[in-house]
């Protein structure tokens, strides 16, 4: 059986079995206990060469709507945000996209310097102490916080503002069930965080309260008013964020956050169907030593040059195991690596601009498309980049209509809040054009006349 | 030359640009001020660099050029498969159609990559004897989360109250962590000096306490537990459920199926045994398949066929909930669906056996000059003890740094836990004889050289762009972050 | 005006400009006199950004029917064959791809070895004694070839045959114009050279007679009967030679050529609407010091160890000015590249699967297609991938019409000989599958009916 | 760890194998063997390598790694004009729009091509101050042939036989090549020590057998002829036309335009000035324009706009015909187009000062340890001569090969001619000041080792993969191809 992955040719077959002093593959084998061994070749489809596979996947590719075709206005943790072109480029490149975790510093030193990059942008966007090497993605990180939370104070529930991005709250629900921590929500009826109700859930159980700004339905969160409420409890105050939107937007450790994180997707990161995305996780100082995941620090070789390592590593799972803060072991090195090209490329000038673009531009259409008659915005809040809109039919069947026009016209929230049953969010980044946003509105005016 | 020694902050210049953006074209000359209350907004633009395109180009570029990597090193981590990553996957995970495609897209509107999810879980749950695979976990460790929390519902489900779980000394780290993280106990079982596992002490354990008991196959030395199905009885016959960690799933694709041996709950690396690319730490796709019975407790949403067409099913009440925003790690899904349809079964087939040749190949070259943990012949890794060369003052790290120098990437080191000066050796199917002769070459001489010239091992690194770094420092003075007042060295 | 693509800012030309001890970069510009100067800004279209660019670019780039969209049977020197995937990911190796002529060759080594193998798999495959490093296309290789055969003959006339490529015996003739060379052709009345009228034109003053072989019609030169006759009357025989086939026909080496060209545009190298390709040359080892390009040698530096540099220079431009060989001096090295990693990815077994795969499928072809009523064989000659048909309709009107079927079936003869106007040049390579052929002699059916 | 020293044959094994190819799907099991006459066939397969894809791959990466490029060192290589190649640009070429085009496309069905090149043919006329453009010629030498015949053709035309051209002593290679080729005899013209065309000497051999005049503006010594319009204008005065080599655009974009100065052809090296990638060699792209009277003789066809369909008109009796098979080097195109667009007119007019004020600061730097070949200002590259460092024994060949030391690649050396030992520096726009400050210090340092310890200069190189090589050995007793049974070194 030759493919082209396989470097053996029989004749090597046979001479590395003669060294090995074995009759065939076979004899290597033994261990297998015969009845455990598969009978049968693997039912699988047969093997396809590489133009038919070409041929194959492409028709599977051209079967989706994607944001090339398309002109999308998807959000609610996702969103299709300009990737400057160098950054395909060199990720792709041998030495850093086929290394593994710089386990050998002095033959790692590209992984860890940009992990170290990484780490200070990361810090600086979010206005923290220090940043890890990532975790998976924005809900696995807010799922690390709150463990971590619970961890810090030692206690036992974590309560959330319903702003918070739902798909989040389960995927917290699901990491918090083996510690057995409970999971309060404050609701949210006029699309922030209600205070008195905060109030009332917030207590000496609080390890910490968790808001996200912009949050789900696209409102700015009073973030500095949170962490007054979580700290006057004792609690931590964890910060759902968005990176690439804090060019513009108030980098939540100035606003009083203990933990800062989010979905790094948008900084060069491509939708890719949900994955692999980017989870950032920052922190003050004091609580560095809980941290999940990776750090990379600076230090000196042995000649005195400047040199990084993997550091407080005592922190993980290959070392502390059962007592490990967290079980991560492979991350998101590589989405790192994205967003670190990304914000060297965009620049202290180009993140601002990115944030000026989409925000000017969403609340254009918010204008344009609640002249459209029976539609409204949903919430009476200050937005950014997105918004709920409240239509006067089903929203999904709008969806539908407008994926004839190549329009992606925004999430509809029934799935997520059936409260929200009427109602769409809509995301605009600094890709969308005028034409796009007027197209839209055209063709929104027209499914629901 | 010495070796590129800048951070791109330290290119930064005030005013230089890098990016590239439209103008507003929308009307009204209206600012963030404008349009957001002050108080949500930053007075300051954050401290980026601000350099140009060509600056970043050259930047990475150069930084790439102090990694070693599989595409331009032999990399023989043992544990992590670090086989070649194939060219065509990364061109078809860039098909706009996945590559470009919204998480939140209608069914109706990504039936080409749920088709895709579908068949790809098919084609693993095939490969596995599993009745059903989740492909949401972003990595093994997630997957070993999900695995021992469908267990636990499993349990609840029944109405057990089981609070054990049993793993043997020779795991590794993220199976005790996984473990713990699910709210169970880890109890360790001992392994026998051969590496297998002790069954009279894993008998011992299996009280009626126990929720699973969670091992690796082959096991972390690179051996296939001969007494596996006596094991997964065993446990099953005491109420436990039994896990495999598949991170060595290179062994036995096509030769033997952990549903066949009688697991009910095993995880994927695609990241290792399915080629998508290592990425400097990540990311990887940990799917997670089970039997029938577990079936019921999956993440949620779940790919799911109706007729000809495909929809994710979210009623799933059973279900231990979502472990990522969306579906899973879809780029890395699309990477391995595409060198599956590559190879077909007889390919997968002939992967294992090479596997396996070219690391009993190894061995057999070493074992005259090294002391094998376990005598072979091994599966797909094999791990070695520099015990001998320990008493020469010569450790593994020792060896691994001056493999560095010899222009090889160094195995895995002092993992698993019981082996004294452990390297952990994984070829892969994918290097060539001549590859492995070389290297095995260079082993010999680092045996000889142990002997003759220690001092050559500690001076190791001297080819690499810094020396032995200093963990301690690093770890005492932690500096995480770059600031423009205190660049180091 | 500040670009991402130019690294000084204001301030910094600010600093230079007082190093410099100029006031302003205007003074630097003094030389040139005021009424040379432009006085108003270029009349260019203005700067787009990058998503405007991708958007613009990919619009014009959709309004051509390229061979990812449509099946295509389109051929006469440039061929849709199977590009492994590794090719595209090595050329983009900033270390190669932005690199320039190997000058520096202790800095350069990566290019160099690279030629160094294109060379030893061009030589083996033509069955020559040496290969160059390239020259621009096939087309420009064959009139090198001409002018190298007028110098080392001393002789004044080029005998063409007719199934020689007409695009190449233009180019031929355009290169032929300054050293007054004149052009004789042979007719080829059954689609094969005519050995009668070629003994009359080839004589004392022919430098070289020139075949192709498969030709421009598909059909199959005697190239050895060729050589015979060239060097009966003391000509060099030039071979124009597609190199893909060579797994599988005969090397023109073995059958008597002094020189072999040829476009390796098949060896992997895209279509890109014609160019850049790469021109194949060969030659026999006397004639090496006559030879047109750049040539790599292999050498032992300082140490000892082996090494490979710019060798025999003396041929060209950069030291013989008007007495060198040839003119060329940027070459086509990258696409050398291309070639180079295509050999060595299909290897011996592979290039012989891609010939016998083509002349399978382009069998079939000329099967399924003459089975359409009307529709014949030009020429009774055997032929390898590329054949061609004579149509009961204008072939330019049923290229037209299969276009709406995504089918491009071929490349109408007309332009190139009036006496061929109801010919169609049909290329099959291994790509093309059964499905599509028979789809075209479908679709070919029901234009013609 | 010594450098990678294989050829890709060095690594091949009989039976294994790299490529991916479907089985037929057409019937019947015919081999060429019975399709085509035995005559027509090999005998034996060719002996090309037989590796895995993953041998390519790691062969190629790893001999990559042996170059140095744009993308990793700074590549002062003068004349060559070594700028950023925009990645936006790939990304565009390889649209399959472009990429996969075929050239006998009926127009019709690329009509998105044929636009391309008719806006990239009018924006390079606009940027010359040329009333046409072919984009024809492959790279700047072809153009200058292109251009030669049609001063020939249109000369013959009017029934003139003239037989001479003038070219400057300074002149690039290419350019008397190009000219011999075109069927003319060369005629030498002095420059006058500054570097500038000795108008008496033109004057003296502009006689009525004179079909042209062709010199480099700016000059290869980095110099704008301050005489240029008096020169085009003594040219057209004696009936001769005068071509523009335009190598050196980078320095005059949106300053001053060939067209105006009274050039009659000029060509363009879209490789350097308009970013399209060098390659290791090539391919570039030579488009050259001309003025109207020049306009019939255009290679053939010509891209033309007829309402809004464009088309190729083949209908050219005058055409000095064809230089390439199809169209032009239209991949190149496509960047330099892209490049263009991105730019705007702005844009390429800061692109040329930026490249001028680099290299008056480079020169300006350095110009108290070298001697400068002409005194400054310089336009957009200096020429600087190693005389000085000549009378202590080191040339600028080890001038050069210390630089590859220190990091560097080296600029042009030993052209032109006419400047003795010649280092021709061009840095262009898109490198740094930092970038500059660190060539120029190595350069300062390099004259002080000069001074006082050249023999470390007569070893550089020590830091790259091989050391100086033997040159007369290579060209003594050639060794162009790899034998299996004579392996060099
Ligand atoms: C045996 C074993 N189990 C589990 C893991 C964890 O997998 P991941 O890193 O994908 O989370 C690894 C990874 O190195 C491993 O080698
Ligand atoms: C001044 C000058 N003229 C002409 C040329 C020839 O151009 P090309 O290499 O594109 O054929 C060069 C190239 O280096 C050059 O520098």
């Amino acid at each position: 059986m030759a493919t082209r992955y396989i470097a053996n040719t029989p004749a090597e077959q046979k001479r590395m079995l003669e060294t090995i002093g074995a009759g065939s593959i076979e004899d290597l084998l033994v261990a297998i206990p015969a009845k455990a061994r598969l009978s049968r070749p693997l039912a699988l489809p047969p093997a396809l060469a590489e133009t038919d596979l070409i041929r194959h996947m492409s028709a599977m590719a051209a079967r989706n709507a994607d944001a090339e075709s398309f002109a999308c206005f998807q959000g609610a943790g996702a969103y299709d945000h300009y990737v400057p072109s160098p950054i395909n480029h060199l990720i792709l490149r041998g030495e850093f996209f086929t290394a593994y975790t710089p386990y050998q510093p002095e033959a790692s030193q590209g992984t860890l310097r940009t992990i170290y990059e990484y780490q200070t942008m990361i810090a600086e966007l979010t206005g923290m102490d220090v940043a890890n090497a990532s975790i998976y993605d924005g809900a696995s990180s807010l799922a690390e916080a709150a463990l971590m939370a619970h961890a810090v104070t030692g206690r036992t529930e974590i309560v959330l503002a319903r702003g918070v991005n739902p798909l989040y709250r389960r995927v917290v629900a699901t990491y918090c069930e083996g510690p057995g921590i409970r999971l309060r929500d404050v609701p949210a009826p006029e699309g922030v965080l209600d205070p008195e109700a905060a109030r009332k859930l917030v207590g000496g159980k609080t390890a910490a309260l968790v808001v996200q700004s912009p949050n789900f339905y696209g409102c700015l969160e009073d973030v500095a008013a949170a962490a007054e409420l979580a700290h006057a409890a004792g609690a931590l105050l964890v910060v759902v964020s968005d990176p690439v939107n804090l060019g513009v937007l108030q980098a939540p450790g100035r606003l009083g956050a203990d933990i800062v994180v989010g979905d790094g997707q948008g900084l060069g990161v491509p939708l890719s169907y949900g994955g692999p995305y980017l989870g950032v996780f920052a922190a003050k100082s004091e609580l560095v030593r809980r941290m999940p995941g990776r750090l990379v620090g600076a230090t000196v070789d042995r000649d005195g040059a400047r040199g990084f390592v993997l550091t407080l590593q005592t922190r993980e799972q290959h070392i502390r195991r059962a007592k490990a803060t967290s079980n991560i072991c492979t991350n998101v090195a590589l989405c790192a690596l994205m967003a670190t090209i990304y914000l060297s490329t965009v620049g202290r000038e180009g993140l601002v601009k990115v944030g000026e673009l989409s925000t000017r531009k969403a609340h254009y259409a918010a204008e344009r498309l609640t002249q459209v008659p029976g539609v409204s915005l949903r919430f009476a809040q200050p937005f950014f980049k997105e918004f709920t809109l409240r239509l006067p039919k089903p929203p999904d069947r709008v969806v539908a209509r407008l994926a004839k026009q190549r329009i992606l016209p925004g999430v509809p929230l029934k799935p997520f809040d059936r409260a929200l049953g009427d109602c769409l969010l809509v995301a605009v980044t600094e890709k969308r054009t005028k034409a796009e946003i007027d197209a839209y509105a055209d063709a929104l005016a027209t499914v629901l006349a | 030359m010495s070796a590129y020694d800048k951070l791109v902050f330290e290119l930064s210049s005030p005013g230089r640009i890098g990016y590239s953006l439209p103008e507003s074209d929308v009307p009204g000359d209206r600012t963030a001020r404008d349009l957001v209350p002050a108080k949500y907004l930053r007075a300051e633009s954050p401290a980026l660099p601000e350099v140009s395109e060509f600056d970043v180009v050259r930047h990475y570029s150069r930084l790439s050029r102090l990694n070693y990597g599989v595409d331009t090193h032999f990399y023989p981590l043992g544990s992590c498969t670090m086989k070649y990553n194939p060219k065509i996957n990364e061109d078809m995970a860039r098909l706009a159609g996945f590559a470009r495609l919204h998480p939140l897209a209608a069914p109706a509107a990504a039936q080409g990559a749920l088709a895709l999810m579908h068949e790809l879980a098919g084609m693993l749950a095939e490969i596995s004897g599993m009745d059903a695979v989740s492909l949401q976990p972003a990595a093994g460790a997630q997957g070993e989360l999900a695995g021992v929390l469908m267990i636990r519902a499993y349990h609840l489900a029944r109405g057990e109250q089981r609070t054990k779980v049993l793993i043997p000394d020779s795991a590794h780290g993220t199976n005790p962590a996984s473990t713990a993280l699910a709210g169970y106990d880890v109890v360790e079982v001992k392994s026998l000096p051969n590496g297998e596992v002790d069954i009279a002490d894993l008998d011992k354990h299996l009280g009626t306490d126990v929720a699973a008991f969670m091992i690796t196959v082959p096991n972390t030395l690179g051996m296939f537990e001969p007494r596996i199905v006596e094991i997964t009885e065993l446990c099953h016959a005491k109420g436990a459920q039994v896990y495999m960690d598949g991170a060595n799933f290179n062994a036995i694709l096509g030769i033997t199926r952990p549903g066949d041996l009688g697991f009910d709950v095993c995880h994927f690396n695609l990241h290792k045994t399915f080629t998508t690319p290592h990425g400097g730490g990540g990311p990887g796709a940990g799917p997670v398949g089970v039997k029938a019975h577990l079936e019921p407790f999956l993440p949620a949403p779940v790919v799911v066929k109706h007729g000809e067409a495909y929809d994710l099913d979210w009623k799933r009440p059973k279900s231990i909930g979502k472990l990522q925003a969306f579906w899973g790690n879809f780029g890395m899904l699309v990477r391995a669906y595409a060198y599956i349809r590559t190879m077909g079964g007889d390919g997968l087939r002939s992967v294992s056996d090479n596997a396996v040749l070219n690391a009993n190949y190894v061995m057999k070259r070493l074992e005259q000059d090294y002391d094998v943990a376990v005598p072979g012949p091994c599966m797909h890794e094999c791990v070695l003890s520099a015990r001998r060369q320990k008493k020469q003052g010569v450790t593994a790290t020792d060896i691994a740094k001056r493999l560095l120098d010899l222009g090889f990437y160094a195995p895995s080191t002092y993992f698993p836990l019981i082996v004294e000066e452990a390297l952990m050796i994984e070829p892969t199917e994918t290097e060539s004889k001549d590859t492995l002769d070389l290297f095995c070459d260079a082993m010999i001489q680092i045996a000889r050289e142990s002997a003759s010239s220690p001092d050559v091992m500690h001076e190791a690194p001297v080819t690499t762009p810094v020396r032995r770094l200093d963990q301690t420092r690093a770890a005492r003075e932690p500096d995480l972050k770059w600031t423009s007042r205190a660049p180091r060295g």
